[in-house]
Parts: structure tokens; C-alpha cells; sequence
């Protein structure tokens, strides 16, 4: 089976040509790899390639169709695309000629202040949301100017990575 | 001053310090009391220690800096001495007070000690009668903006503007120039009088290319007091110590003996009991002055340890029972070079943001002249209330250049995922140029910035190699969900077959 | 004897030893091959090297033993020398042989100062020649059964009979009565022959209360020989080292200058390069003679590393390079106590059976003083073909006694499940009164096996507390389950829920 | 939901009474204990009881229902008992009456010799297999004088720990 995989700009075609025991050959594109490939823990793989030794880590980010993918130096996020993202990607797509902009929290923390109320016409750069983690505040600013229409979080809420806080149109 | 043997001690703190103190006092045979927030019930300080009490909400001024719900337990658990770490209280005089008057044993100075340290101004006229040098400056708060212009017109500037209560950077202006003046100590006044309620500053020369040194002390309390030698803590972001090390690479005998003496002597002149460690400013030529007295254990106190031979927790405790010192200063000296690095949970890519969260995998790096002092563990999550630090790495190795060395395997070695870490930012700094000569002050994050935050250049295969194991990783998990459905289907006729297929190509 | 920088090594070994040995490369800046069996892809040596080739099947004859395999992946890889560790191949003159004829630098002696050491009676006679102090015995092999009885008249019992190709403790005989002498001595030669292939043997003087003493050694190739000084490795059992510690706790300086002098003899004789171990045997009173030579680095050589600031593996490479030792013998010194505690995979209580498995959770000691040297990991199975040793534990501390309390810290944090281990066993030799006392000798284990085999006493409550772990554990997988099947039921009708309900009940 | 569980030769009912978070009530046979119990990780669990900190772990070991449990210092093989158990009890008590010798491998390991066959008469402490492992030859004997009865492994295997590898009755 072929899959379709996004990593930064590019989009790959990676499918499984051949496999015996760990020894599996996986074309990348137009590349092809003959690798010795194990799992050796949770998410963890070791990786034989013309000899050199690669420890990779692939790690479930936000759902099972997202993955941030460590090698030793290097840190990947990796998107997995089927039927329903292409879906979900065109919608966005047709979406984002509103020009709507989502405001997310980059790590867990709490709520410290939001200085503005749904419906509150926002400049861009103005802080819409101030997020407090490690005894460190963070503001958060509108990305463009426009009207606050969502915020589903409220003061002293306690939030997880990647949550929606602020939904300007 | 009577001996007396202490039998278990009440950790008032959490994170990797809390576990470090209690390895030290279980070797000693010493019982350990951990106490624990809403948020910590699951931290290896709770898991590790012999008992553990819950005292309160995340938030550390309704836990960790309760006094009296700490001194609760130590009644409760019968504990005969407190070690409170570093932050929360461990400066915190009016504890320290409570413990005396509880007939608690407070594992560090008296009150009155920390009460003579703990303001800056003070502090400084302190020195100067002790015959300590101190930065060209105000030995008096300054209160009034027309004394302070005149005070930085005798200095000469640069100056430096200081909140008198302040501290972690708060209250703080460096003034190049004449124009900034004015602007810069309104600021610092009125920054200084939000974060301590009080806008009292005061001003002093301001040391270009500096390097912070700070020594490290023992006292007793039959009068006793050895300096274990210099640390280098320069390398600092936003006033945050990054990496340590000792000896410094700046140092030379004849300094350091004489640093040595003045950091004695600060410490006696507030007859100091117990670990602490004496602050200075030292500028290219290896002039010194007097910064400040931390009245505590420090977070890099290891790198002193491992080159020293100490262990400065035991120690604190001995004196603590009222032991001699068991050494003189003639008895001590430095072997080899140590090096620490402290990881962050933080995202170095993203201007340092805190990153707090769960560990999907951590893997320690271990081996000769390695020491990581944490206290994560595979599926715990940190929390959002406290610091960011998850641990501190040190190496010790017969020269700098090899200890550099090790650091480098060292860091590694070191994986953690789930949050994202300072690791891949330290190894730049290990291998900057900078670092690698000791060719460095304050100012070298900052100058460095660049080349630290650069990316690293991948091999030729890495991302195709990242993007098989995902499409492995991602089959796997595939073929997991249809056999289960299957396995179903197989028990319970055909129309689940048909469901088992849609589930699997549709939830995934 | 030119220098030569070594840019890539393969590491003929697995295991602890392999991991311990590309760290130090890794420092170096020295790239690293691994080689592996089939039992070892997912080993951690082959995750840890830069590179990784399999050579064969599991049986170590097959793989780790076999010299073309290995010498062929060095070429394919162009490395340009071979560490072979301890045991496989590292004491093998064939195998270094065959490294200099193939222009591949052998990490280790020249083959003809392993043949000098590897037959015990050639070592024998070397020594005797060179005036290192040897048992009292036979300097020739005994084939004949009228010599050996003449022999063991002169010598007076009690003697030990050996066999002259012997090694872990087979064909070996302790006769202590006059009318054991004959059958003893035709079982060992019976022994000998069905093990090695050749029954000849020789006679010693059996000491009593033995104490295993060995000496570190290095030799440069510029005919430099420097002691690191003693390992006491006393406590054994079946002839198989349990614990270590350095200096030794009868050893006193003088008699130690002694044998160091006696084991830079010892290797000079033999024209040694590289890091080496002079065994000897010592009395109470501290009479010594030479036993044999190690001719590769040991197992215990962390604590030297320890105690006198050496990386040896970094010191054997460099000697390899061809550059001189960078220390003299003056230089060097002893500093503080180091004790290591070998950890197996196996049922200490089941006759110390073997018990090779799967790990389910590691946690590993960390803080002050401690070095773990492992190469298992949470998840990962130990095969049944190799050593069961899961890794090494060594502290440190000032003293002998703060060692202890460090060790038994250290082993308390030391978490390994999934295969029994013999952390328990160890802790219980850290508790007991001759070993803590410093009063033992190689019958220690023997002597105290009770003490060491007994059932430590439970707190009050912890079967229960285990009780109820189980059973919130359980419920929870029970819960699990139902909530599986229910979710499937919900979305597919009351069918499913009815078999939903009689499957949670009737399968887990 | 009450349990049966067996730790060496004691049966013990346990049963929840009580549970608020962490906090819960459970019983022991007679004994109530409040104790508050997380579960940190894949089978560790903390428990503090009457202050202290106890840390235990519970393995799986052969099937879902026999745990091996360790604590600081002590391990022990707890088993739950339900209906299926207790019938397999019965049976095993009704069969133990032929008198039964099952020999299992108490660790992996690989067969080296088997120097009996099914059907041979074997007496008490006759070696009936022999099986390798980390360099270390284990010989297993008869617990009994009888016949072979069954021997499901042959020379040359690899085989589990706890798998039966010679009956005889």
C-alpha cells in the first residue's frame, strides 16, 4: 500500500516493495531503500542503511495521523494523507480565502488574561491572550486585524498543547 | 552548639534538588518526609521518599511556600529537621525564624544571616566593613531621582540601575547613555514597585565583558569556614544560568586564592552556618567585586562536588547537627574539570517558550565521569506550575577539553521526548568556538546567538529515512486496528466483516 | 611504533563492554562499527555505533568468535583498528595475529605476549624468570601420576591440582587430606582431558583464607609500564567475581608499592602493550604470589578508572596510536573508595539459575558518585546465548564506609523487572558484617550464604498494599475491557451488548 | 466487586469500598485500608499509606490473571481467583490424585539433551532434560519414579520460560 506523507513543503509517495523479516525494501518517490528496519520500543525504530546505524522516533502528536519523527539531530512532524485529509485540507484551503485567523496554545498552561470579548474589533500585533506555563507569561497577538469571534477558553482555564484559544475573522 | 543527631528531614521542596537531598540522607541512615501540591502527587520526590504529605493547591504560594502547612508536617511526622532546597523558602528568613522557634532544625543559616544577605544595600555595607570589594556604587537606597542622577554623574557611566528588593532581572537597567538616563531609572522604579511593592534602587558600575564567578562556602558553627573553590556561571540567558562549570578558564591560583579569602570573609561577616555561596563580577583584567551571597544550596553545586570530592548535602547536614567541619582549607583541592548543563523544557526555537507536558521516553545518558541529577520518568507529565528545569547533566574529566568531550557524548546519549527540550541548543553551545577556547562572559548567549540557534545539517538520508519508519510506524497501527476488527467479525458473522473494513479505513 | 591516528574502531564484542567502549570513542571523536548476531539486532551496542554489520548466527562460535567474519566486516567498514573487549576474542593470539597481518590494529597485546600469558605454565616460568613471586609448585607439566604424587610430598598439603589449559574451574581439585590425593587427582586429569584435550596438569600450594588481588597495568609501545594500583575482587562465587573494590581493605602502602613493582615486572617480562591485569593470590598475611595475566581490559576496571581519574579505554587507544603514556608512575594516585557490584539475570534463590528474558522496566541509579555501565533497556530481551551479566554498578565515595551506604543507595534505586536479577543478593552482601568490616576473603559468599539467602523482613503491610495493587490493576484491565465491547455495542444494537457482557466476564 | 487473590499459601478477599480520585477505601479480609493509590506508569503504582510511600509494581506474568508484584524489597506471584480458576483447581486437585509430574523450564533457554523417551520407566532424581542457557548447562530431573508421558519439546529447541518440556505419571 502507498502512502502519502507531508514533511515541511514536501510531499512524499512512500510504499513497501518487498519485506523479509527486517530486511525491507521501501521505495521514497523515485528512491528506493533497502533497509534493515526494527522496532525496538514504543515508537522507537532502529534502522540498518549501507551500514550506518540510525535511531528514529516516531511519536503520535495530536492523532494517530500526525507524528513528530526524531533522529538524533533532527526533528520531523509528519503528516500522514488519506481520503478524509485531502477533504479536510480543501476545506481549509476554501476556508482560508476568509482569511481566519487561529490562535493556539504552542504548550499546557493557564489562562491568565484575555483583554478582549467576542466581538471586539482587534488590530494585528495587538495581544489578544496572555497564557502563563513555568512561571513565564507568554502574550499572544492577533495575526492580522479583524473581529474576535470565538474564544473558547476563558480566565484561569488551564489548557493543554495545541488548544484553540482565540478565532479571529 | 550541642551535637545532636538528626534523624529525619522534611524536604520543603519538590523537582531534582528534592530527590538529590533525599539519596544524600539515605545514605546517611537519615528518614526523609517529602510534601507534595495537587499538582505533584505523581513526582518522583513523592514516589522516592519514605513518606509524603499533600499540602495544598499547584500554585506554589498556597503549597511550597506555606509555612504553616510545612511545619504542620514536620510536627505531624515527627521530623527533626527541614532541608528547604533551593527557591520557594529556602532564603525565606521568617521560616527559618519558624523552625527556631518550632525547635525544628532549618538546614541552612539563621534568620538573622539570611536577613543580613538578603538585602542588597546592606549586603554591600556589610562587605565594604568586612573589607570586600564591592562595585563602585550607592551604598544607600535610592529614593529620590535627582540624588540618583547625581549619584550616576560621579560613577561615570555605563551604570546599572538595581531594584534594592529585586532579583530574576525585575527592576534591573543597564545605562550606556547620557539621553537613556532618565527614562531608564523611571523604569526600573516603577517595574521595581509592581513586582516588590517597593521602588527603591540602587546604582552601580556597570562591568563591561563580565564574567559572573561565584565561590563556594562551608560554615560550621564552631566558627569554621572553607571556600571549595570558584565556579564559572557566565554562560546565562536573561540572567538564567545555562552551563557551569569549574575551574573557570579564566582563573588563575593567584586570584582564586584571593577570591577564596574575600568569600570567607563575606561569609563570616554574617556568621554564616552551612552551605552558601558568595556572587562576584569579575571584569577581562580579573578585577572582582562583590555581587551577592546566596544563602543556600545552589543548583550547580555538583560541579564543586564531583571536582572537590564533597558531598555538600551531607555536609549541610553535619553541620547541621552541630558538627565540625571534618576539613581545613589546606585539605581541599580541585581535581580534574566539571562541566553542567541544565535541560530545560523549553522550545529553543521558539524564543525559549516553556514547554511543559508529558514524557513519552526518556533515556539518561550514563557511563564514566557522567552524572544526571533529574527527576522525570518515562509517562510523567510536568506540570505547567512550576520550574521548567527536568534536570541537570554534569561531567567531570581530567582536563576542560575532554570534559567538553564527554559533554558532548553525554547530550547524545540524552533522550526525551514528548516535550520539547534545551538539549540540541546546549551541544551547540559545546561546540562553539567561543566555549571551546573558555573565551567567554555574560554576553556570550547573545553574541552566540546565531550559531547556536542554527540548524544542523542533516544526512543525505535522514528525512527519507524518518519518513519509512512513519509509514512503518503508521501500517503497524493499521494492521493492529483490522485484526482486532477482524478477530471480531471472524466470531460473529459477516455483516461485521463489512463494518470491521469501513471502521478501519474511516477511524483511523 | 609510529604514531598513528585511529579514525574508526570495531568493536568485536556485545554488551556492556561494547556500549562502554564506543562512549569513549564517541569522546574521541573516533567513529565506531558494530558487529552483530542474530540475537543481538536489537542490542543497544548496535543502536549506539555509528555503524552496525551482522557477522552470523547466534551461538557466539558462529559470530562473535569467528575471526574472518569479523576481520572481513572491518574491511568492508575501512576500519583501522579492533577493540575486542573481555572474553570472545580479546585473549585470542590467532585473532591478533591475524589483525597485524591484515594491517588492522589489534586494540590489545602483540600475540606472542598473549601466548607468553595464556599458557599457565609458560607464565609460570616467565615469572619465576623475571622474579615475581609464584605459588609454590610445578614449573612443568605434570603428565605422569608418579611425578605428581612425588610432587604433592614435597609441596605438603594442602594443594590445588589444575589443569595446564584449564580456566573456569574446570578440571580443577583442592586436596586437603592425603587419602583424597589419588582420586583427586585422576578426576581433574579426567576432567581436563574431556574439556581442553589434553590432561596434563600442575600442582600448587593451596593458600588458605585467600584474597584475590589484581593489579591494573599500561604499557605504552616505547617500553613505559605504569601500576593503577589494586582491585580486591575476594568476594566470588564458582570462581565467577560478584564484587570489587579498590584500594583493598587489607592492603597496606608498603606491600602495595611491592606488588606494583612486581606487576610492571610481570608485564615488562612479556614485552605487554597495552592495558593488562597481574592476578595474585594473597594470605592473611599478606604474603602474595602471582597467579596469572589478564591480557585485555576486565570487567571491574570502572573502579580504577574511578579511584585513580583514568579513562583506560581512551589510554589503550591512544598507546595503540603509538603515543607514550601521558602519565609516570609518580603522577598517579589513589583517591578514595570504589566498590562495583556485578548485576546478573539470574534466580539467586533458584541456585542462581540463569534468567534471561524480557526486561519490563528499567530504572537505573543515577546522583553522586554513581556510574552504571549497562546495555538493556525497558523493552528489550536478553538472549539466551550470551553472559548473564545485565550490567555493572560502581560508586564512589571518600571512604570505604560512605561507599557502602552509597551502593546500598544505589542498589535501592536500581529497578529492573520482567527478569530476576541479583540486585536483592547484592544488597544483602553490602549489609553484612565481614564485608562491611573489610574481613573477607574468597570463602566470603560460601561462609555467609545463609545470611546472604535469607528472606528480608516485610514491612507490616506490604503483602497487603500488594494485595491491593493487584487488584485496582485488575479491575481496571476488566473495566477496560468492558468499555471496549460496550463502545462496540452501543454503536451496533442489544445483540452485542448481551455478548459484549458474557465475553468480559468469561475471557480475561 | 469483591476478588479472591492467592499470595503464597493465603487467599485474601479484597474488595473497594470506597473510592474519590486517588483517595480509596479497600478491604482486606478484615482489615479497612484508606490509601491514596495513582498508577504512574505502565503497572507502578505509588501508594501512600498512614504517610508513608510504598511503590509497587504489578507484572502480568503468564496470562492476565497471575500477577508477579514487587515492592521495595519483596516480590510475590499473586493470582486471581474466579470461577474459570477455580474449576481448573478442581480438575488440576482431581488429576493430582494420578499423581502427576509436569516439568517446566523455569527460564528461556535452548534443549540440549533429552536422555529419555516417551513410554521409558524413569525413577526419582533421574536427569530427564537438560537445558542450556547464558552459558550455563540446568539439569532437570524426575520428581518421582514413573513413566514418560508426554515430552513436547525435542533436543536443539529454543524454548519459553514456564514451558512444560517432560510429564510423567
Amino acid at each position: 500500500m502507498e502512502l502519502e506523507l507531508t514533511v515541511n513543503d514536501r510531499h512524499a509517495k512512500v510504499r513497501e516493495l518487498k519485506r523479509e523479516g527486517n530486511i525491507a525494501t521501501i521505495a521514497v518517490d523515485d528512491d528506493i531503500y533497502e533497509v534493515d528496519l526494527v522496532k525496538v520500543g514504543n515508537g522507537e525504530y532502529s534502522i540498518l542503511y549501507k551500514g550506518k546505524s540510525y535511531n528514529i522516533e516516531v511519536i503520535e502528536s495530536t492523532d494517530p495521523k500526525h507524528y513528530s519523527v526524531n533522529t538524533f539531530y533532527f526533528s520531523y512532524n509528519i503528516e500522514v494523507i488519506d481520503a478524509e485529509t485531502r477533504y479536510m485540507q480543501s476545506r481549509e484551503e476554501a476556508g482560508g480565502n476568509h482569511g481566519e485567523n487561529i490562535i493556539r496554545s504552542p504548550m499546557p498552561g493557564k489562562v491568565v488574561k484575555i483583554p478582549v470579548n467576542v466581538g471586539d474589533q482587534v488590530e494585528k500585533g495587538q495581544t489578544v491572550i496572555i497564557v502563563a506555563a513555568m512561571k513565564m507569561e507568554s502574550e499572544f497577538k492577533a495575526g492580522k486585524d479583524g473581529v474576535v469571534v470565538e474564544i473558547p477558553v476563558k480566565e484561569g482555564d488551564t489548557i493543554d498543547g495545541n488548544q484553540i484559544m482565540v478565532v479571529i475573522e | 552548639m550541642s551535637q545532636r543527631k538528626i534523624k529525619k528531614v522534611l524536604i520543603a521542596n519538590r523537582g531534582e534538588i528534592a530527590v538529590r537531598i533525599i539519596r544524600s540522607c539515605r545514605e546517611m541512615g537519615i528518614h526523609t518526609v517529602a510534601v507534595f501540591s495537587d499538582a505533584d502527587r505523581t513526582a518522583m520526590h513523592v514516589r522516592y521518599a519514605g513518606e509524603a504529605y499533600y499540602i495544598g493547591p499547584s500554585p506554589s504560594n498556597e503549597s511550597y511556600l506555606s509555612i504553616d502547612k510545612i511545619i504542620e508536617v514536620a510536627k505531624l511526622s515527627r521530623a527533626d529537621a527541614i532541608h528547604p532546597g533551593y527557591g520557594f523558602l529556602s532564603e525565606n528568613a521568617t521560616f527559618s525564624r519558624r523552625c527556631r522557634e518550632e525547635g525544628i532544625k532549618f538546614i541552612g543559616p539563621s534568620p538573622e544571616a539570611i536577613e543580613g544577605m538578603g538585602d542588597k544595600i546592606t549586603a554591600r555595607k556589610t562587605m565594604i566593613a568586612a573589607g570586600v570589594p564591592v562595585v563602585p556604587g550607592t551604598t544607600e537606597k535610592v529614593t529620590d531621582e535627582d540624588e540618583a542622577l547625581k549619584v550616576i554623574g560621579e560613577i561615570g557611566l555605563p551604570v546599572m540601575i538595581k531594584a534594592s528588593a529585586g532579583g530574576g532581572g525585575k527592576g534591573m537597567r543597564l545605562v550606556k547613555e547620557q539621553s537613556q538616563i532618565v527614562s531608564s531609572l523611571r523604569g526600573a522604579r516603577s517595574e521595581a514597585k509592581s513586582a516588590f511593592g517597593d521602588d527603591s534602587v540602587y546604582i552601580e558600575k556597570y562591568i563591561e565583558s563580565p564574567h559572573h564567578i561565584e565561590f563556594q562556602i562551608l560554615a560550621d558553627q564552631h566558627g569554621n569556614t572553607v571556600h571549595l573553590f570558584e565556579r564559572e556561571c557566565s554562560v546565562q540567558r536573561r540572567h538564567q544560568k545555562v552551563v557551569e562549570e569549574t575551574p573557570s578558564p579564566v582563573m588563575n591560583p593567584e586570584v582564586r586564592a584571593k577570591m577564596g579569602e574575600y568569600a570567607v570573609a563575606a561569609a563570616q561577616a554574617v556568621n554564616y552556618e552551612g552551605a552558601g555561596t558568595i556572587e562576584f563580577i569579575m571584569d577581562d583584567n580579573l578585577n572582582f567585586y562583590f555581587l551577592e551571597m546566596n544563602t543556600r544550596l545552589q543548583v550547580e553545586h555538583p560541579i564543586t562536588e564531583r571536582v572537590v570530592g564533597v558531598d555538600l548535602v551531607k555536609e549541610q547536614i553535619r553541620v547541621a547537627e552541630g558538627n565540625p567541619l571534618p576539613f581545613r582549607q589546606e585539605d581541599l583541592k580541585q581535581t580534574g574539570h566539571a562541566i553542567e548543563c541544565r535541560i530545560y523544557a523549553e522550545d529553543t526555537d521558539n524564543n525559549f517558550m516553556p514547554n511543559p507536558g508529558k514524557i513519552s521516553h526518556i533515556t539518561e545518558p550514563l557511563g564514566l565521569g557522567v552524572r544526571c541529577d533529574g527527576y522525570v520518568y518515562t509517562g510523567y507529565t510536568i506540570p505547567i506550575y512550576y520550574d521548567p528545569m527536568i534536570s541537570k547533566l554534569i561531567v567531570w574529566a581530567q582536563t576542560r577539553e575532554e570534559a567538553i568531550q564527554r559533554m558532548r557524548r553525554a547530550l547524545y546519549e540524552y533522550k526525551i521526548t514528548g516535550v520539547k527540550t534545551s538539549i540540541k541548543f546546549l551541544e551547540r553551545i559545546m561546540e562553539s568556538e567561543d566555549f571551546r577556547n573558555g573565551k567567554y562572559n555574560t554576553h556570550f548567549i547573545e553574541k552566540n546567538l546565531k550559531f547556536l540557534l542554527a540548524e544542523t545539517e542533516c544526512d543525505l538520508y535522514c528525512e527519507d529515512l524518518a519518513l519509512i519508519a512513519t509509514y512503518v510506524d503508521y501500517m503497524e497501527k493499521l494492521e493492529k486496528v483490522r485484526m482486532t476488527i477482524d478477530h471480531a467479525t471472524v466470531r460473529h458473522g459477516s455483516d461485521w466483516k463489512q463494518f470491521g473494513r469501513r471502521h478501519a479505513a474511516y477511524r483511523l
